[in-house]
């Protein structure tokens, strides 16, 4: 199989979706770039490159750039896709949602429900999250919790390049408003990656690692750094098995509740603010529905309750390491009965 | 295009179907047989008629709270409308939706709306599916006084204008956005707002059916056209309360009863189309009894409908879920 | 002690503070009202008439109504805050922050932080929660968790008349950004209140009541179910502690923590959707702190990941109630060993 | 009101220290001794400058992305602001805000933003507390022709203008939002807009030091002089990419060295003052020499400098709170 970057990756599924179905039709700012502008057109592909090459395939018509307006362009994009279209629009950062969060939170999302079944709205919303990029408290959170809070959303976190073209392929598929996050920082990660394309279910885990001492849950990028760390550990002869819930929303109860028992030692990972996030999450669900089988409490590592800094050398303290993956393991082994 | 003596009847009907569905709703909740918020149209009627008269299923409206009006003016049910009002299972929502998120896409009804300035947005994105699929539509925001103070509602003007968008913005002016007069909270003006943003734009008595449904043509046919947005400011009056309940203080004693007495729009209408000859007193007399009647039914057959129950709680949140 | 309602106590609060120091302004839509209008002046003091007589006393210049511009109004609190104001901003619906949410999540609450420590932003901001009001899916929303979630805030959840003057005077007299989540259904329920101005501090949970059997944490208006479920069950011989953190951040874990290992029978109530809510923050907490203590698995109860419904007879049915509280309670006394 | 011959040294010696300091960090980031994003303000210098010349610390100011030039003009100190963008322990924010997030609040600077639009409404916060203290200050915002588009900016235009607030708002406009022409994202024009809201408007020249300084001069009097907010659209280039990596290949071929060539500012200022004999070509070039010894120094200072650590890393997210 070829080797493509998670970059790679997210540009073939668009470019793949757009071909199967007229309907699909992207937006945002600078997703082609050059708009207006005398010298090259399809300039940029969104500031990091992701949609380059799509505008010259399928024209202005399908590939739309827009006034720096989120909550217009956005709401845009739920009123389209209420009315036929498919439409994925680009929210450049995540950390910009909150000049435009009512038109997902509110409308998108509330449609169905507040109007009886009645409305379908096949909307994804494309954004960046994560630490690690130097760039500083507002282009560096993560906040799929915030998502995963609303009922009527679905969110996709994918790991890696793989996950990010069968996950992508689906939510374009998907009859619900789905929020897709791509870390800013695996961009240029590649995997093998099948040239044809494939559709990954939301609310199926994938299991990474299999082992018999520590179970660990982690969550977009995070799973790289858990089946890192849980490789290192190996060598010691600590096994782990390693869980990718790959969506937040719909969230894989079964995969995650079986493999907690498995091992009774789980560690979760979320790269995120520690209060109301994916770990309290996990963490919550594992000890009201697994507690009998657990032989030791919940470990949590998540990033800190700040902001994310911009010097390098603070940053790198920030964002959870393996080293701190394998710490908690080693000391989770040694816990309990 | 000019408007023949079977569309007046149908705008008279819809008029006065939206004031007794308005005025009925008043008196149940006065009665305490409403529960929640409930913001009435009444007064408002001939701007949601007489832009609507234009469009057909392919159109499409993004509505406010005040939405009632609206969604008769687009055809929803009334009966269906009524029910949904009393939170009822065969509501136009399953009664999930109540007052406030009365939708019918299959009729281009895309929603009252309880965000300020919701709207605006959404209608760009039916005007790009209309223009994106050729089907000819238009799509219509209508906004308040207040609304046209909310980002979004910039926002919207904005892109709209910049793809060329089959989009008209309708600032239904009723002069006050809850306890707020538009004189304190509107910088500026409407019209010169619009042109700001390079859209043709123009000011609209709304008490006079004519005068919108003319203004409404232009502004629609631009659209049609592939000509772009432009805006109308409809200046118009509300009778009741900004909700039900509210004891309108701030408006200046008589305010109200001065508009109903001198410049109401169902009696602007009823007087102009007899003196034009029209239509006469007995069609029109006609038209008022039919409409109460109608009114009647709705309102037996919501206080009769059954309640949703446990089964409906948790449907209707996705098309499909892995819970 | 007078008996006072939610709704007077907290008119009491910022009448109390205003009066006190000069800094304090509060704005807000129509929290006078009849603004440039021709009939009478403070003809609303908010819809629900809670700053009612506050713009009579102390003037347009300190009580301002605004246009409905969310974004601008709660960005010029941000702005006047790091500029030497102390205002008080109403956002009328916590169900809005979906057009100002930047304003608050980024600015707001990040200047300190981006700013290497020297901003000081005194800003409240008041908003009206939950579910109850027949006010459908658009205005009946909980949302606190997502502030939660965001390092920079503090988040108070005031459970009655008593806690809502306390907390509100702690809040403006609080430096840094404050949400200050006010239950709509429980503006007329009155408790004694003391005349004098109080100040409860930030962190600090308080016990409402003691038991053997076990612990339930509540938030906001589920503080009154709880209690109303543990009334009804001593009177069968199961005795509850019932604990209300009073701010979800910070949190109170140490009470949380003791009161949850005195009994080992813990039930976490949250009146939010069940996602990364305070119930799955503050279950996670204690799993991962106080497991020896736990004599069963926590027990979470919380509203459905649905949106709120409008139907009375749908929405009696979405929040959890005394019985549910009770039966859990039940249950939970009979597990375990 | 006249430009001294000191104060057009001081403007002379604030447009070069900026141009300076962006050259320096252009050179520094291609090297790869730079992290994160930087955006620079290279060939927009009269126009922070320009405006403020006629603010004190009394004032406020609030910036965008690209803030470096703002925060010079309006007194930050160079070093603390290379120490920043180094991420080192002195930086003016510690290490902790970076390029985009460069403050100094003692100094009436509000910080650069890194979200479009995200700084008018904290203007209108400071023009609120300016006003009610009765301090005598002002608050201006700067915002480019891609935030002219974002609603935050547009409702603060209306709020300014309903509070009557002691606000200027200054639409930057270099002709492009990342690689997006004004010409296509922009309808309407910026005076039109500001016009729409009542607020007086004029279009400058952002190449020419003296009709910012002029056109800013009236604009800040009348805010001070409780006369209400007003805009100034300023035109003008930058001379490097959108963020430094940028390749500008949506620009057309020369398009910035003609610029560079025929309307540089700085050289625009030097032209003009030496013509009128206000300073002559010894003091230009001294203050030319100052000025790049000046920045040296800063780099150096940036480069030398330690890092924050560990301890340094939760400090700073509350004044008080209980973890
Ligand atoms: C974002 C948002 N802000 C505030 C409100 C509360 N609210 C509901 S209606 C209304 C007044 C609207 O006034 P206007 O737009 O003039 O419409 P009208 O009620 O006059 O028809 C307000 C402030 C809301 N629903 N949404
Ligand atoms: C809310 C938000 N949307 C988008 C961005 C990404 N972004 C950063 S700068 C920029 C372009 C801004 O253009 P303009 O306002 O003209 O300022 P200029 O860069 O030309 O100085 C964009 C789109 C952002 N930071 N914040
Ligand atoms: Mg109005
Ligand atoms: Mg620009």
């Amino acid at each position: 199989m070829p080797m493509k970057s998670y970059r790679q990756a997210i540009n073939e599924a668009l470019r793949q979706e757009m071909e199967r179905d007229e309907r699909v039709i992207i937006m945002g700012e600078d997703i082609a770039g050059g708009a207006g502008a005398p010298g090259e057109d399809d300039a940029w592909g969104g500031p990091l490159g992701i949609t380059k090459g799509l505008m010259p395939q399928f024209g202005r018509e399908r590939v739309l750039d827009t006034p720096i307006t989120e909550s217009a362009f956005i709401g845009c994009a739920a009123g389209a896709a209420a009315t036929g279209l498919r439409p994925v629009a680009e929210l450049m950062f995540v950390d910009f949602m909150g000049v435009c969060f009512d038109q997902i939170f509110n409308q998108a999302a509330k449609f169905r429900y507040m109007f009886g079944g009645k409305a379908v709205t096949p909307m994804v919303v494309r954004t960046m999250y994560g630490a690690g990029f130097r760039a500083a408290s507002q282009h560096s959170q993560c906040l799929y919790s915030l998502f995963t809070h609303i009922p009527g959303l679905k969110v996709a976190v994918p790991s890696n390049a793989y996950e990010a073209k069968g996950l992508l392929i689906q939510s374009i598929r998907d009859d619900d408003p789905v929020i897709f996050f791509e870390h800013k920082v695996m961009y240029d990660d590649e995997v093998d990656v099948p040239d044809e394309p494939y559709a990954i279910p939301f609310g199926e885990a994938n299991v990474t690692r299999e082992g018999d001492d520590v179970t660990m849950i982690a969550f977009g990028r995070m799973v790289n750094f858990a089946n890192e760390a849980a490789d290192n550990l190996s060598k010691s002869g600590v096994t782990c098995t390693v869980v990718d819930p790959r969506t937040t929303s719909p969230l894989d109860k079964e995969t995650i509740l079986e493999t907690a028992a498995e091992t009774g030692r789980v560690i979760v990972i979320d790269e995120a603010h520690p209060r109301c996030n994916m770990a309290t999450d996990v963490t919550a669900l594992i000890c009201e529905h697994a507690f009998s089988d657990l032989k030791a409490p919940v470990k949590q590592i998540t990033g800190p309750h700040a902001p994310v800094p911009f010097s390098p050398a603070l940053e790198d303290l920030y964002v959870p390491s393996v080293a701190r993956i394998e710490a908690a393991a080693r000391e989770l082994v040694g816990k309990g009965h | 295009m000019q408007l023949s003596r079977d569309d007046l009847r149908a705008a008279y009907q819809r008029m006065c179907v939206i004031r007794n569905f308005e005025d009925t709703l008043h008196e149940e909740f006065s009665a305490g047989n409403i529960p929640g918020f409930v913001h009435l149209y009444a007064g408002e009627e001939a701007s949601g008629v007489g832009i609507c008269m234009h469009l057909d299923d392919r159109d499409a409206i993004a509505s406010t709270h005040r939405g009632h009006g609206h969604c008769i003016a687009k055809g929803c049910d009334p009966k269906a409308m009524m029910l949904e009002i009393y939170g009822k299972k065969d509501g136009l929502c399953g009664g999930k939706g109540g007052s406030m998120h009365i939708a019918d896409l299959a009729k281009g009804m895309m929603g009252a709306n309880g965000i300020v300035g919701g709207g605006p947005p959404l209608i760009c994105g039916a005007a790009l599916s209309a223009k994106y699929l050729k089907t000819g539509g238009v799509a219509i925001a209508f906004v308040g006084d207040g609304a046209s103070n909310q980002g979004t509602t910039f926002e919207s003007y904005n892109l709209a204008k910049v793809w060329n968008l089959p989009a008209v913005f309708v600032v239904e002016d009723n002069g006050y956005a809850e306890a707020t007069s538009s004189s304190y909270s509107v910088a500026g003006s409407q019209v010169e707002r619009a042109k700001g943003f390079g859209m043709p734009a123009q000011e609209v008595d709304g008490h006079d059916f004519f005068a919108v449904w003319e203004a409404a043509r232009q502004a629609i046919d631009r659209a049609r056209a592939g000509e772009g947005p432009s805006l109308l400011h409809v200046k118009l009056n509300r009778y009741y309360g900004h909700f039900e309940g509210d004891a309108v203080t701030y408006k200046a004693p008589g305010e109200v009863d001065k508009v109903r007495a001198e410049r109401d729009a169902l009696k602007v209408f009823r007087e102009r189309v007899m003196e034009t000859k029209l239509l006469d007193a007995g069609e029109l007399d006609a038209i008022e009894k039919e409409s109460q009647a109608l009114i009647d039914d709705c309102l037996a057959a919501a206080k009769a409908g059954e309640m949703p129950g446990e089964a409906d709680l948790l449907t209707d949140v996705y098309v499909d879920y892995k819970f």
